[in-house]
């Protein structure tokens, strides 16, 4: 693992749009540097993310996922991230029986207040995806998903 | 430096979290013996909460440590319920391994380790046996003499002490918790 | 094939210090679909603005993506621009070069490359946007007020006074709430019901105020601007239409010995009765669970004594149907009991009374018309404890917040209790003494000061009584943990503000939420703490939290101007990101199976249930349906289904697909 | 009905009448107490006080015994004991607590043993039961006193209501007699100082007999042989420091009940007081 040091891994952000959208904002804000890795998608709530879309992300090519929405009780929604943090456990048993490295999903809460937490987090996760490599058996979740797990774009 | 040191040593140990208490004092209120204490319990967990060496020390080298009856009035009026009862436990021993004990501690101790001897060797409580290793332990030989022998006449001592069957295993017990305690501090 | 406008801003140098901003409209603009792409020094400007409105007339542009700073920034700006320019403002997207790109990174190849990689998302994303049109939802300008409280009270008034009509449904016979049963108020010791009296007779005779009495909400449905509120009348057994308010049944009544609700317990009422002679109205309601008739079927003394015969024994309880735009809840709170406090003798001592039950028997209204005497022997005492924080900032009796009104009343109740009885003496133990507001700490001081009240520093570990007096064992902290006994002839405990009881299921009624002590919850601790998280909802009072009579007033007069400002518009304008069940040609009608698994996931009960049904009428299939004045736009619903049936507009399955497939296919 | 029974070592020696009294009561109600055998000492306050994992072991050694002999549950007439054993077995739902004293005790614990005090024994045996069998009613006015450790840590035991507890009330009432409301009914009488700190102890349960005294009680009754040897045996020293002697006797609840059951006051142990027992 340690010829790594040249790989720059591709890692996707899935945030909601009142929390970690709005805390990555303030890491701009406060001018706090991260590294460039990450780009992020914005929802309007963590409870609207489809996990599935996270193995499709997988099956393209992306190293590694960030999840981020409110903190426990600040959803702007009341509870829709109760609900994907919900799914979220439940998935990721099923990832792992499936085989899938769940190192590689950061499931997280910033809020609109955490902007050095964010940069925190990015870095961090960069750093750990980094150290774990390539994603290459990606394959597997391409195949799992052709056999009629997912159909993406309906 | 060694700030909250003894502190985070207690709640590790007894899992009383010091810095609950806000000093209501309703402890000190409706302790029994808190005026005959050198520091009432609310007082005593303000000192902890200082979390310095010197005030660690004073607790240990306080009464109030051995006047405290485990009633548990405190506890259950305790509207952080902060057991401190079992934090007087905790203390009792440390002050017992760093040799702090106030004086006021000696016929306490005197009475506990009698008791214990007599259960090491019996198995079971032996009140004459107890009665007599805690005179010979704190030399008040003349203490309780006029009751004693009323027990006798209404028939409460039994001046041959009752045995149980596996006392090696009582032997064992002491040797692998009280003792070992002692020899590791040591 | 897209006609997509690139537009990418430098933000002066704040984006193009780092990224290379020609490059990334250079390679954006070889993109498929991509018809237009520059760059410019301030996009937002009117002349960058300028340039929008005239590349999307002049390409006719079918899509915009502006490279910018965050879109929680400058996207209206610019979906604007494009509305002015005739193009749908929901095919216009932002991608975040400054925030999440310029100010995170340093200069360098990456950075330019993220910044391609991110406006490339966004063409994507709105390659596959739809025009959308904003939602447009009709306002029913009348108000429901519940709780009749000086919350509910200026509430209502201030809403009325705005020209709008105002229903106003109070549980008990008369409004009034707390406030009516206080003596005199802090710091200034007016007496409460001289200030209050008036402003219910206002109520009473408001022309833009329905005031319904002994009434309960049902239930609530609708949405912001639609709601149709269900209210029960319960049934009074007098016919107020007739009824003049004489008393002469009152006083002939033979059940006597009722605990008086507004006397806190102390003083006794009939089972026909007018909780006090200020009442509004001040008519009476017959108290079916105590009354001899409903109890054993005969009596009917008030019957015979009536002169223009107004009780009605079979009257029922009845629904009204009422609709309104906007809601203010106003229901106030509850104070724990002497009962509660097992070590202050569980309720069993007579004289160890709540600050409420003081208040009564301070005011001059009250059971002993406002002398201070003991309940056991009716006897002055020489020596009065107070005990502040009862229950209040006590985990381990599951109160662990501060009640916040408690160290002011007690100040108040022990200044009281000195001008009314000179030779006595008061003592007051607290842990701190919360005095924040215009002139409370020299109120408290003075206590101290000028009235001599004693304050102590500690709380009281029991209450016992012994030869008539209340043992009350204390301790003062300040003096190392020294112990305080106190033999003392009363004893008054500040016993913890609550919830009001009810609050939970009315919360549950109105889909508001509630925080672990049952107070309603606002929408936002700081910026909205009038509303709730359910849209046309208001919070007035100590329903939200305990609070003082000022705080109060602030409060509803708050959510009176948040009602009046939704009532300024005819019609309410929404941002159209809302879900939607897609429909299909038939015979299909829909891919949604009726699982109704969204429903289960709404925070907002917007799931409706549609019925499709052929020519002659026969049911097809019950499908899923999306209120669109409740639907918030979360998407947890989509996230749900199944069948892939609900889709969230602004954020569908495609739109988030292609812009994870940008990302990860370049 | 057949129970399991620990009486620990008071009620063998010092508190003999207690004993006498349990036993006497059960038989008359028909309960099969079964003595557990090879019982050990609890440990009481010394072992607590001078080590956890003996003051541990002891009581779990008692527990893992009741569980060998077979025995569902047991009652546990001594205060004090009861307390013990049923802090331990809260104590060692802690894992690594439970691993290290089933390495000191070599012997299985499962920790699922009922531990009841006595007047659970009678509250479950129905009070009815007692009432059919009253030949002589227990016409006296009395103090109920529960001291510490039937009812505290509250949160363990679940035992009644932690300040102004009940049961024991309850329990006099039916055999026909009258209970008080007073203020010391569970503060502590000096428990364990009985021998070392005689003068704190007196001091204690000076408080209380005078309390209970002043509101005309006739007699104390409790359901602990420490507060009872405090309350009792200390009375010569306790009356020294007051200025009028108090000479109400303190009675258990079983001698009570026997009492009331007919049941004779030798049997009972109720000429083994200091405090002349005339009722």
């Amino acid at each position: 693992m340690s010829s790594n040091t040249d790989f720059e891994p591709k890692i996707i952000a899935f945030v909601c749009n009142w929390c970690t959208y709005a805390g990555a904002d303030l890491t701009g804000t406060s001018r706090l540097k991260y590294a460039t890795n990450v780009k992020i998608v914005r929802f309007p709530c963590t409870g609207r993310i489809d996990f599935l879309l996270l193995l499709k992300s997988f099956a393209q090519g992306a190293d590694g996922i960030i999840v981020s929405g409110c903190h426990p009780n600040d959803c702007h929604y009341t509870s829709g991230n109760f609900h994907a943090r919900r799914r979220w456990i439940a998935f990721r048993s099923i990832l792992d029986l499936m085989g899938v490295d769940i190192r590689r999903i950061q499931y997280s809460w910033v809020s609109a207040a955490e902007g050095s937490k964010w940069a925190d987090l990015v870095n961090h996760t960069v750093a750990d995806i980094r150290s774990l490599g390539p994603y290459q058996e990606y394959q597997k979740i391409a195949d799992y998903l052709e056999k009629g797990g997912y159909h993406g774009e309906d | 430096m060694d700030k909250k040191h003894k502190v985070s040593d207690l709640q590790s140990h007894t899992g009383v979290e010091v810095m609950r208490c806000y000093q209501c004092g309703k402890c000190t209120a409706g302790c029994v013996l808190a005026s005959d204490m050198n520091y009432p319990p609310s007082y005593l967990m303000r000192l902890l909460q200082t979390g310095t060496k010197e005030n660690y020390d004073k607790i240990l080298h306080s009464n109030s440590i051995w006047l405290c009856l485990n009633c548990e009035n405190c506890l259950g009026r305790c509207p952080m319920e902060i057991d401190i009862p079992k934090m007087m436990d905790y203390l009792r021993t440390r002050s017992i391994s760093e040799n702090k004990m106030h004086p006021d501690s000696k016929p306490i101790i005197a009475f506990h380790r009698s008791f214990l001897d007599s259960i090491k060797h019996t198995g079971r409580l032996y009140e004459v046996g107890l009665i007599a290793a805690f005179k010979s332990r704190t030399f008040r030989f003349a203490q309780d003499l006029n009751i004693a022998p009323m027990m006798y006449l209404k028939g409460k001592l039994h001046l041959l002490p009752e045995k149980i069957k596996d006392r090696r295993h009582m032997k064992r017990i002491f040797a692998q918790t009280i003792e070992n305690a002692k020899t590791e501090t040591k | 094939m897209s006609k997509i406008g690139v537009f990418i801003c430098h933000c002066g140098e704040n984006i193009s210090a780092t990224v290379d901003v020609e490059r990334v409209a250079r390679e954006v603009g070889g993109m498929e679909g991509v018809a237009h792409a520059i760059d410019y020094k301030y996009m937002c400007s009117d002349p960058g603005q300028t340039f929008i409105k005239e590349a999307v007339k002049k390409y006719n542009l079918d899509g915009v993506v502006v490279g910018a700073c965050s879109p929680r920034m400058h996207e209206p700006t610019f979906r604007r621009a494009c509305a002015e320019a005739g193009l749908n403002p929901y095919l216009c997207e932002m991608a975040n070069l400054r925030e999440h790109c310029s100010w995170v990174h340093e200069k360098s190849e990456e950075t330019t490359e993220k910044a391609i990689d991110l406006v490339k998302m966004l063409v994507q994303k709105v390659k596959k946007n739809k025009p959308l049109d904003s939602i447009k939802v009709p306002v029913t300008k009348r108000a429901l007020v519940i709780g009749g409280g000086i919350a509910g009270i200026q509430a209502s008034l201030d809403i009325a006074n705005t020209g709008h009509k105002v229903i106003l449904v109070e549980r008990d016979p008369s409004i009034g709430g707390h406030m009516s049963q206080l003596s005199e108020t802090f710091p200034t010791l007016d007496c409460s019901q001289c200030i209050l009296t008036p402003r219910m007779v206002e109520v009473a005779q408001h022309p833009n105020i329905k005031l319904y009495t002994y009434a309960e909400l049902e239930s609530l449905e609708g949405f912001i601007g639609n709601f149709t509120a269900k209210i029960r009348l319960k049934a009074k057994s007098v016919d107020y239409s007739t009824c003049t308010g004489c008393g002469a049944c009152i006083q002939k009544c033979p059940v006597k010995k009722i605990p008086s609700e507004f006397n806190a317990g102390l003083g006794t009422r009939t089972a026909i009765y007018v909780p006090f002679p200020q009442a509004v109205p001040n008519k009476p309601v017959i108290d079916r669970v105590n009354c001899n008739y409903y109890k054993r079927g005969a009596c009917k003394i008030c019957e015979k004594t009536c002169q223009v015969g107004s009780i009605q024994w079979d009257r029922e309880d009845e629904i009204v149907t009422e609709e309104v735009g906007a809601v203010v809840l106003a229901t106030g709170f509850d104070v724990k009991g002497a009962d509660f406090f097992p070590e202050y003798g569980y309720g069993k001592y007579k004289d160890v009374l709540t600050g409420l039950q003081f208040e009564r028997m301070a005011s001059a209204s009250g059971p002993t018309f406002g002398e201070i005497r003991r309940p056991s022997d009716g006897v002055i005492p020489k020596k009065i404890v107070f005990i502040a924080c009862a229950g209040s900032r006590d985990p381990a009796k599951g109160i662990p917040y501060c009640s916040k009104i408690c160290c002011m009343y007690t100040a108040k109740h022990a200044m009281l209790y000195q001008h009314k009885v000179h030779d006595g003496e008061s003592t007051v133990f607290y842990m701190d003494i919360r005095a924040g507001g215009k002139n409370y700490e020299e109120f408290v001081r003075r206590a101290i000061e000028e009235d001599t009240v004693n304050y102590v520093r500690g709380r009281v570990a029991r209450v016992y009584e012994k030869d008539g007096k209340l043992i009350v064992k204390g301790v003062d902290t300040l003096l190392g943990g020294q112990q305080v006994e106190i033999e003392a002839d009363m004893v008054v405990l500040a016993t913890a503000g609550v919830a009001n009881c009810g609050s939970e299921q009315l919360a549950q009624k109105l889909h508001v939420s509630y925080d672990p002590y049952h107070f309603f919850a606002e929408a936002h601790p700081k910026l909205k703490p009038v509303e709730t998280n359910t849209a046309g909802i208001f919070l007035a009072g100590a329903c939200q939290a305990p609070k003082d009579i000022p705080e109060t007033v602030g409060m509803a007069s708050g959510a009176a101007v948040k009602v009046a400002a939704l009532f300024s518009n005819d019609e309410l304008v929404r941002e159209p990101l809302v879900a939607v069940v897609n429909r299909l040609a038939p015979p299909l009608y829909s891919t949604c199976v009726g699982c109704f698994m969204c429903e289960t996931a709404c925070p907002y009960n917007a799931i409706e249930h549609e019925d499709i049904r052929g020519r002659d009428g026969s049911l097809i299939k019950t499908i899923a349906k999306v209120n669109e004045g409740l639907c918030q736009g979360c998407g947890t619903c989509v996230a749900f289904c199944r069948s892939k049936s609900i889709d969230i507009q602004g954020y569908t399955h495609e739109q988030v697909y292609a812009e994870v497939m940008s990302l990860l296919n370049d | 009905m057949k129970i399991g029974f620990y009486p620990g070592c008071s009620l063998t020696g010092s508190s003999r009448e207690y004993n006498e009294s349990v036993v006497a009561v059960a038989k008359a109600l028909e309960i099969d107490l079964v003595e557990l055998k090879d019982w050990n000492c609890c440990g009481a306050t010394a072992a607590h006080s001078m080590n956890e994992e003996l003051s541990l072991s002891l009581p779990a050694r008692i527990m893992a015994l009741a569980e060998e002999q077979g025995l569902k549950e047991i009652v546990v007439p001594c205060a004090a004991c009861y307390n013990r054993l049923k802090v331990t077995q809260h104590e060692l739902e802690d894992q690594p607590k439970r691993n290290r004293v089933a390495e000191i005790l070599q012997m299985p614990y499962k920790g699922d043993l009922k531990i009841i005090n006595v007047l659970q024994l009678l509250e479950a045996y129905g009070t009815e039961n007692i009432k059919a069998r009253i030949t002589q009613p227990f016409a006296h006015k009395v103090a109920c006193y529960y001291g510490c450790l039937l009812v505290r840590p509250h949160a363990i035991l679940k035992f009644d209501r932690v300040e102004d507890p009940q049961s024991m009330d309850a329990l006099i009432q039916v055999i026909g007699g009258t209970t008080m409301d007073w203020a010391f009914k569970t503060e502590c009488c000096g428990g364990g100082f009985s021998v070392s700190r005689t003068d704190l102890v007196v001091k204690l349960s000076g408080n209380i007999l005078k309390d209970a005294s002043d509101r005309g009680a006739e007699a104390l009754i409790v359901a602990c042989p420490m507060c009872q040897s405090n309350l009792d045996m200390r009375r010569g020293a306790i009356n020294k420091t007051l200025d009028s002697p108090i000479d109400i006797p303190v009675i258990y609840i079983t001698q009570a009940i026997g009492l009331a059951l007919g049941i004779g006051a030798k049997e009972l142990g109720l000429k083994r007081h200091f405090v002349t027992v005339e009722l």
